[in-house]
């Protein structure tokens, strides 16, 4: 069901043998380093929400297909290049996620673990199953010029679309993290993550703040599905793989760390970029579950702590 | 009995326990108090194995049990009860006893018989069907007493058990843990409410800022100016 | 009367009849651990793929009957259940945390099973139809109901040994309150492990039934996280840590999802629309009837009469 | 008038009462402290006023207006700013964003950057550690850092929960001394305090909360002369 993730990830000619050519190397970490823009901001919107309401919002890779799904009808229909589209898919699932949060999530954000886990991943069952019914099985890809480019360094191959993809993602992540630090919404959002009693005790709207910290979240993975959408073939189980590739990635980075989900998506991008040249193109997800299931049993808390946010 | 010597316990920063000895002797009720925040409570996670101790030692019955796992603890006679009442919420107040009593009968049959015969003991046995969820804080508390007898221990440690408590309440839990010392049973309560500890405790250990600063007979404890200091706190300084 | 039902179905409904006892076996198979114990494994996919590889890859290349093979398939499943086991419960995982292994190790093992070219990689495993029961395959369709009746009964026969021992009511402790149980002599590792042990084991040798009764196995679908799903719905909706929770749950749901399969993927593209109901309805069960349908039953018939 | 007024009010958790009927008062410009053994209420009174909890009975009311019900926001936006028990800071974040949410009506909001100055006033070590993260603090300035987030707020009454916890006496001096600072320039506080005798030196009035219940109330020389509050404490 991952097809076009392997096929995508890179580019490659099949390597003989495990010979660490350098530029082999340098090659399959420019190319995850690029991809991996995509998972960081995926993998912030997760943390945000885990943090602000320590929920673990299980139907995170279903609502970036359905961003990607935005993003191809806005190319197909409307002729909205996707790195336009972004914005606009970024806005429908803002308010998709607030609509979550006050209609689900709201009502059982105090009861125990499995019934949170239960709960999303029934809403994670009926978003990958209405993009089913709504657009069929077969794999989509939005077309946009700027994949069709390329650039050489040297040896080293650059497709022009994920260079794009990265750029918007990083400059996504620097204006979230503006946001969370500088404005007062952001700052309220990082405090209730901090204490959420001491943020109710100083008079914090907690509610409101819940809402729109699932709301941001949601547009972060939003605006990551609409700009990955170029690169990677999608259907709808592939958001099964996309929420658990988040999980994977908030856990090897630290539950509700902003730094960790920044630096996790990176990282897993890389070792998946790596896996899929030494291992195997199909094997390269056995890097990440691996990676995951070491952090479980080391570091629980992931690599960068338990900072609240 | 009970033979606790240098034990010491950091959380961080926070040095929640420092080098604490004191004993508990055959069929002995101790008291052990002191102001918030003062380590009661750590010590008893100490004793009963969920908290591993940084240094010291904690002899039971002439064996370490330091570091040995809750359950092993319990097995060999040290049984405690948790401040904030845990029972088992969605099972009925018989099989929540019948958990305890299942470590030394494990035959179900034979358990519940125990259960039962513990049930009646603390007053609840009118109860036994309710989910323990049901309850009322005053039965709960008791119910958490009633597992932890039905585990046949020879010393248990009762964190706040009157906490809460109306006067009437309190005195029914306080008849109930003079008739069980008098079964045997020795007893290290941690408690706030001080008429209760006062008349129930044979010896009182006094802790502030994890430390023992007095230790004696009731009366001559409550006139010790460093524990009337403790709970006052000092006006100049 | 389940025993003469078969007489007077049509092989279709018998289908369902097999669907319907088959995944309450799966059901009450990861109750053991999912249910009693609380503990919430969302990998048991790689418990039944374990245990169907085994079984048919010893009937294949060996020739060893499927008969002998199903229990060789649980003791793997049980062997890798008890590894996991291991991992979570002696490194503390809780929650989302143990969720979060439990689907990993069912994915690596989806991926492994994709590359292991020797049990047929990403194509799969195909059995060739020999109607030789001997090689667990019947002419007769009936000849499955009635063996996925027997597994059903006899995993629920498991299930109520445990509820009247000791080992149930420890399960039960464990799943309320660890800490508690452990202060009152509860050796709550000791106890997991026993349950992931047990709930592996059967539904490895549940594996055994399902590749012989789909007659292929591909590591997408046996691994798979939607297969999981499917086992843990069944016992949710019907009530998890009931006896007949599973079974109930099995009941409500494997017709329901044959039914909308019948009737809306004949049209075409309408093949998600059984999970919709899965989610809708894991959504209503969670906000209205967290403990599920059994107790809700026992509940409304208590104060019916 | 009182500024402040609480008439039998009852609050529970699920079925443990843990305050039954308290009726008290704080005049505006007032210092009271309300002084008790563990668990006799004082924190559920807090909350209770503050909105983190809602009576069962009983009324509240604050400037004249009733505000038992309303939500803790609504009750910072009134004017009553909470130091909770154990400070409650947000321990990633800097001393100055700590300080800088306190201030969350539109009112404070305007005035920050005096209220700013004139916290670091109050507390210098405060401004010395701006940008130091507050969980990073000892105990005596993340309670200073909690006080000044409260004042933030401007409130008009100023609530505190067992600001001496836990800190080293000589600390506890400097907070108390800043307390009655914060006091003479205007503001009405109401201070819940294990430390007995210190409490009552500072008050103008105290109420002795035994099991939920007033059991002594009185202005601080009688209260500190009382042979009762020693029983109430010691049992005897």
């Amino acid at each position: 069901m991952a097809e076009g993730l392997r096929a995508e990830q890179v580019r490659l000619p099949a390597p003989q043998g495990l010979i660490l050519d350098p530029v082999l190397v340098v090659q399959a970490v420019v190319s995850g380093l690029l991809f991996g823009g995509v998972y960081s901001l995926m993998a912030i919107g997760l943390t945000l929400i885990f943090g602000v309401m320590r929920v673990v919002n299980f139907a995170h890779g279903d609502l970036m297909v359905w961003a990607m799904y935005l993003a191809w009808l806005g190319a197909t229909r409307f002729g909205v290049d996707p790195y336009v589209g972004f914005v606009g898919a970024a806005a429908i699932l803002f308010v998709a996620g607030f609509a979550i949060q006050r209609q689900l999530v709201d009502r059982i954000v105090d009861a125990p673990h499995e019934m949170q886990i239960l709960l999303m991943l029934g809403v994670a069952l009926v978003l990958e199953n209405t993009a089913l019914v709504a657009f069929g099985p077969e794999p989509q890809r939005v077309r946009t010029p700027l994949t069709q480019a390329a650039l050489w360094l040297g040896p080293v191959f650059v497709d022009v679309g994920r260079l794009v993809t990265f750029a918007v993602a990083i400059a996504l992540t620097l204006a979230l993290s503006l946001f969370l630090y500088r404005s007062d919404i952001g700052r309220q959002m990082r405090a209730v993550a901090d204490n959420g009693y001491g943020a109710q005790v100083i008079g914090t709207d907690v509610r409101r703040i819940s809402a729109l910290a699932f709301a941001v979240g949601a547009a972060c993975v939003g605006a990551a599905g609409a700009l990955v959408a170029p690169l990677l073939p999608f259907q709808p189980p592939t958001g099964l793989q996309l929420s658990v590739t988040s999980f994977n990635i908030v856990i090897i980075g630290g539950m509700g760390s902003l730094l960790g989900a920044f630096m996790g998506g990176l990282l897993v991008s890389v070792a998946e970029s790596l896996g899929a040249v030494f291992l195997n193109p199909s094997m390269k997800e056995l890097v990440s579950f691996a990676l995951l299931v070491v952090i479980l049993l080391v570091r629980p808390a992931g690599l960068f702590g338990r900072r609240a946010i | 009995m009970l033979d606790v010597s240098g034990l010491d316990k950091h959380f961080g920063g926070l040095h929640a326990v420092k080098n604490l000895s004191f004993t508990v002797g055959e069929r002995e009720i101790v008291g052990l108090i002191g102001p918030n925040g003062a380590g009661k409570t750590t010590v008893f996670g100490l004793l009963s194995g969920f908290l591993r101790p940084d240094a010291g030692q904690v002899i039971f019955r002439g064996r370490s049990i330091t570091g040995l796992p809750p359950h092993r603890v319990n097995a060999l006679g040290l049984a405690r009860t948790f401040q904030i009442v845990r029972p088992f919420p969605h099972l009925t107040v018989l099989r929540n006893v019948t958990v305890g009593a299942l470590g030394r009968h494990a035959a179900p049959a034979a358990a519940t018989q125990r259960a039962l015969a513990v049930l009646n003991e603390v007053g609840l046995a009118a109860k036994r069907d309710q989910p323990a969820a049901s309850l009322t804080l005053a039965e709960r508390k008791r119910l958490e007493l009633a597992r932890a007898l039905a585990t046949e221990p020879t010393l248990l440690l009762l964190d706040e058990v009157m906490a809460g408590l109306n006067a009437t309440e309190t005195e029914r839990i306080v008849d109930l843990v003079g008739a069980i010392n008098r079964r045997g049973v020795a007893v290290l309560l941690i408690e706030h409410v001080m008429r209760a500890v006062m008349s129930l405790s044979q010896r009182i250990v006094v802790l502030n800022y994890g430390e023992l600063i007095a230790e004696g007979r009731p009366e001559a404890v409550a006139n010790d100016p460093r524990v009337i200091e403790a709970y006052l706190g000092t006006a100049s300084a | 009367m389940l025993l003469a039902l078969p007489m007077v179905l049509s092989s279709y409904l018998v289908t369902v009849f097999v669907l319907i006892f088959f995944y309450a076996y799966l059901g009450q198979a990861w109750n053991i651990v999912g249910g009693y114990a609380g503990q919430l494994s969302a990998g048991h996919a790689a418990f039944v793929g374990v245990g169907a590889y085994a079984a048919a890859v010893l009937s294949l290349s060996a020739g060893l009957t499927p008969w002998v093979g199903m229990f060789v398939g649980g003791t793997v499943a049980a062997v890798l259940g008890g590894f996991i086991g291991f991992l979570g419960f002696r490194f503390g995982l809780r929650g989302f945390y143990f969720v979060l292994l439990t689907v990993a190790f069912a994915e690596m093992c989806r991926i492994v099973a994709n590359n292991l070219e020797w049990i047929g990689g990403a194509v799969g495993l195909y059995i060739t139809f020999t109607g030789n029961p001997w090689q667990f395959q019947f002419q007769d369709s009936r000849a499955y109901y009635y063996i996925a009746l027997g597994l059903m009964v006899a995993a629920t026969a498991v299930a109520a040994a445990i509820e009247r021992r000791r080992f149930g009511v420890y399960l039960s402790a464990i799943r309320e309150d660890e800490g508690a149980a452990e202060a009152v002599g509860v050796p709550t590792f000791r106890y997991k492990m026993f349950a992931m042990i047990v709930s592996s084991f059967l539904t490895g040798v549940g594996g055994t039934f399902y590749a012989f009764y789909l007659f292929s196995l591909q590591p997408n679908t046996v691994f798979g996280i939607p297969l999981s799903v499917e086992i843990i719905i069944r016992p949710i909706v019907g009530g998890a840590g009931t006896l007949f929770g599973p079974i109930v749950g099995s009941f409500i749901l494997s017709p329901l999802a044959e039914l909308t399969r019948f009737y809306f993927a004949a049209g075409g593209g309408w093949a998600g629309v059984h999970l919709i109901v899965y989610g809708v309805l894991l959504v209503v069960v969670v906000l209205f009837f967290p403990q599920g349908a059994v107790p809700w039953l026992r509940r409304l018939l208590r104060t019916q009469a | 008038m009182a500024l402040l007024r609480l008439d039998d009010v009852e609050v529970a958790y699920g079925d443990m009462v843990a305050v039954r009927g308290v009726s008290m008062t704080v005049g505006t410009g007032e210092l009271v402290a309300i002084i008790g053994s563990n668990g006799a209420g004082k924190t559920t009174t807090l909350r209770a006023i503050s909105g983190l909890l809602r009576p069962r009975r009983g009324r509240i009311e604050f400037d004249g207006a009733r505000i038992d019900g309303l939500t803790s926001s609504d009750v910072v936006g009134r004017g009553i700013a909470h130091v909770p028990e154990g400070r409650q800071l947000f321990p990633t974040m800097s001393v100055l964003e700590n300080l800088e949410l306190g201030a969350r009506t539109p009112a404070a909001r305007a005035a920050r950057d005096g209220t700013l100055k004139s916290v670091f006033d109050l507390f210098p070590r405060l401004g010395e550690r701006r940008r130091q993260l507050a969980g990073s603090l000892s105990g005596g300035e993340q309670q200073m850092c909690a006080i000044g987030r409260a004042l933030m707020a401007l409130p008009r009454l100023l609530m505190l929960d067992e600001p001496s916890l836990g800190l080293a006496p000589v600390m506890v001096g400097a907070i108390f001394d800043n307390l009655a600072r914060v006091n003479r320039d205007g503001t009405t506080v109401l201070l819940v305090e294990q430390n007995v005798l210190r409490a009552l030196r500072l008050c103008h009035r105290a109420y002795v909360l035994e099991n939920g219940t007033i059991a002594l109330e009185g202005p601080r020389d009688r209260l500190l002369a009382d042979e009762g509050i020693k029983r109430a404490y010691l049992g005897r």
